[in-house]
């Protein structure tokens, strides 16, 4: 298919989305509406089990199946970045080259990076609370570990993140979402009903199952970002196609 | 429509419209700390939005976001810095967006600080004010060491020089 | 109408960073609009009363996906470049 | 105001797709896909705005105080940002494999090399 012919197709089929969107935007209930009967029934739902993040009481608790698939997409492309972004055979490593950094900017990093870590744990542990949890929290926890490229090099980024462990605990993290939900099943409710105490509502120990369900999210998002920067930077930083201009370094 | 909402207003399309048009366009040498004078002005216009729903809870975004984004910053210098060598930004703009945010931060965080009252709130946005002048102060000198560095250095070592 | 004011800037910042997100080609500047979306879709959900979201746009959108977005440039590039490199040989 | 959220939505779309289908750098595209992703986002928390509404989260105000939006689009949409992230990283890996095998990242150039 040529160019222009591609172009008037998609100008066909963009035209067509168009005209039936906007069509349908007339008839969707009107932007800013008072009806909204599952809105209701979910917070009702959700103060009824003590658990003051709505949000959350519907990730973690009423959809908490809907959360585990939505796990799984995260773990499917983490496990598939992995495979995708592998050390091949005709590829070599080439030690990074360790960077010069400018001494403020290694001070503000070393600060910010238990700062940032904090509140990332922070983010997590109120999900039930606050605005937050385990998916929010986990990524800005990752992103504090990576604080350290920043200040340092690639090489100290390397020596305190063993992958091989995160991985391991980006599997635990799917575990534990999943082990939560059989233990559910122990005490003879459905999987993954919401079977603990509910706990005094607004206090850290509320919403049952939520905080442990939140915090495996955790663990699982944040070693699962860890892991797929760290193939990233592996690719960016270290890996070089051995059959071309590095055949002498090509030897580990 | 509260006065704190009217000030995020003014301040969304005064400050962050224009900054986000400095770093969606130009060369990198001015992306890079305009990019972070959005990400600046944006905590700010946060903040006076939870205050103006009168939702402290709001604020937590305003938190993440003044760690976060000196952070992305940072990664920019980092993995630009041949770009920035190569053409490194006038040291008199970067020290205007310096004073700018210098000059922002206070004059939202204190007035907020002011209706908050003392307790929890005030602490936390004390934090975020004391983070916000941080991060841009560090972004400049990582900018400006960037380049300095880039100039002692014979070739692009490594990064991403435009071939 | 006053009301409103803050959500409709926010969605014109969103459809103005999202359209020149698009029409900017070349990935590195890519990344900057991208992350300035990202910033300005946070806005948005935050105008629209949701703050866990805009949290969620704030974590991945400020850092993690420019980062990702470079490291992909730098190791396309790279391997363009040490081509080139073979091909003046 | 009644329906100009849902149109931006439609918009980020529409010039999503565009930008996909004019691509000439799959690093590029992946971005465009980003902002066809983010126009579901908008739709959805657009649709679950309740005017003079506030979040659905009652930390610091009493229950039932004040009228609140809809969690359920909220939830729906937060975990599909972070999810969203790793399908890019996927996606981006996809690329850098597609470089290394064919030495290009322009589409048309692939579709060349299949005859």
């Amino acid at each position: 298919m040529s160019s222009r012919l591609r172009l008037w197709v998609l100008a066909a089929g963009g035209l067509g989305v168009a005209v039936l969107f906007v069509l349908a935007c007339f008839d969707l209930p009107a932007f800013g509406g008072l009806r909204h009967p599952y809105g209701d029934r979910a917070v009702h739902a959700a103060l009824a089990r003590h658990t003051a993040n709505t949000v959350s009481s519907v990730n973690f608790d009423q959809r908490a199946f809907d959360t585990l698939g939505e796990e799984s997409i995260l773990f499917g492309s983490v496990v598939g970045t992995v495979v995708l972004l592998r050390q091949t055979r005709d590829e070599g490593r080439l030690p990074p080259e360790p960077a010069t950094v400018a001494p403020p900017v290694r001070r503000y990093a070393l600060i910010a990076l238990p700062v940032t870590l904090l509140i990332g744990l922070y983010v997590i542990a109120h999900g039930q609370l606050s605005p937050g949890g385990g998916f929010q929290g986990g990524v800005v926890v990752a992103t504090a570990l990576h604080l350290l490229y920043i200040a340092v090099d690639y090489r100290a980024l390397e020596r305190i993140r063993p992958v091989g462990l995160y991985e391991v605990a980006d599997a635990a993290g799917e575990a534990a979402y999943l082990l939560v939900g059989t233990a559910a099943l122990v005490t003879g409710a459905a999987f993954l009903t919401n079977f603990l105490p509910y706990g005094t509502f607004n206090t850290l120990s509320s919403g049952g199952t939520v905080p442990l369900l939140n915090a495996a999210i955790g663990v699982e998002v944040a070693c699962g970002v860890v892991v797929l920067l760290a193939r990233f930077l592996d690719q960016a930083v270290e890996i070089e196609s051995g059959d071309r201009d590095d055949e002498a370094e090509a030897g580990t | 429509m509260s006065g704190w909402t009217a000030a995020a207003a003014a301040l969304l399309l005064c400050g962050v419209a224009p900054a986000a048009c400095g770093a969606a366009t130009g060369p990198v040498r001015r992306r890079v700390p305009a990019q972070n004078l959005t990400t600046t002005l944006l905590s700010l216009v946060i903040l006076l939005l939870a205050q103006g729903y009168g939702r402290p809870a709001y604020t937590d975004p305003a938190l993440v976001l003044a760690v976060l984004g000196p952070a992305g910053t940072l990664l920019y210098v980092r993995l630009l810095a041949d770009q920035l060598a190569a053409h490194p930004p006038r040291p008199r703009s970067l020290l205007a967006v310096t004073a700018l945010s210098y000059t922002a931060v206070p004059a939202v965080v204190l007035p907020l600080c002011v209706a908050t009252g003392p307790g929890r709130a005030m602490v936390k946005l004390l934090v975020i004010g004391v983070l916000l002048v941080l991060g841009s102060r560090v972004a400049a000198r990582a900018v400006t060491a960037a380049v300095s560095a880039g100039h002692g250095r014979t070739g692009p070592a490594e990064g991403m020089s435009d071939g | 109408m006053a009301d409103d004011l803050p959500l409709l800037l926010g969605l014109l910042l969103v459809a103005a960073a999202g359209t020149a997100a698009v029409l900017v080609r070349d990935p590195v500047r890519q990344s900057f609009v991208l992350s300035l979306f990202g910033l300005a879709l946070a806005l948005v959900f935050l105008l629209l009363q949701a703050p866990d979201v805009a949290l969620s746009q704030l974590a991945v959108g400020s850092a993690l996906t420019p980062l990702m977005v470079l490291l992909s440039v730098r190791k396309v590039r790279r391997k363009a470049r040490s081509e080139r490199r073979e091909e003046h040989e | 105001m009644s329906v100009l959220p849902y149109l931006i939505a439609g918009w980020l779309f529409l010039i999503g797709c565009y930008g996909l289908a004019t691509s000439r750098n799959l690093i590029h595209a992946v971005g465009c896909l980003a902002v066809c992703q983010s126009s579901t986002y908008v739709l959805l928390l657009a649709i679950g705005y309740r005017d003079g509404g506030t979040a659905p989260v009652f930390s610091d105000i009493a229950p039932g105080s004040r009228p609140v939006v809809d969690p359920v689009v909220q939830a729906l949409t937060l975990t599909d940002i972070v999810i969203g992230a790793t399908v890019t990283a996927l996606l981006l890996s996809l690329v850098i494999q597609v470089a290394k095998r064919h030495r290009t990242v322009d589409p048309d150039e692939l579709s060349e090399l299949r005859g």
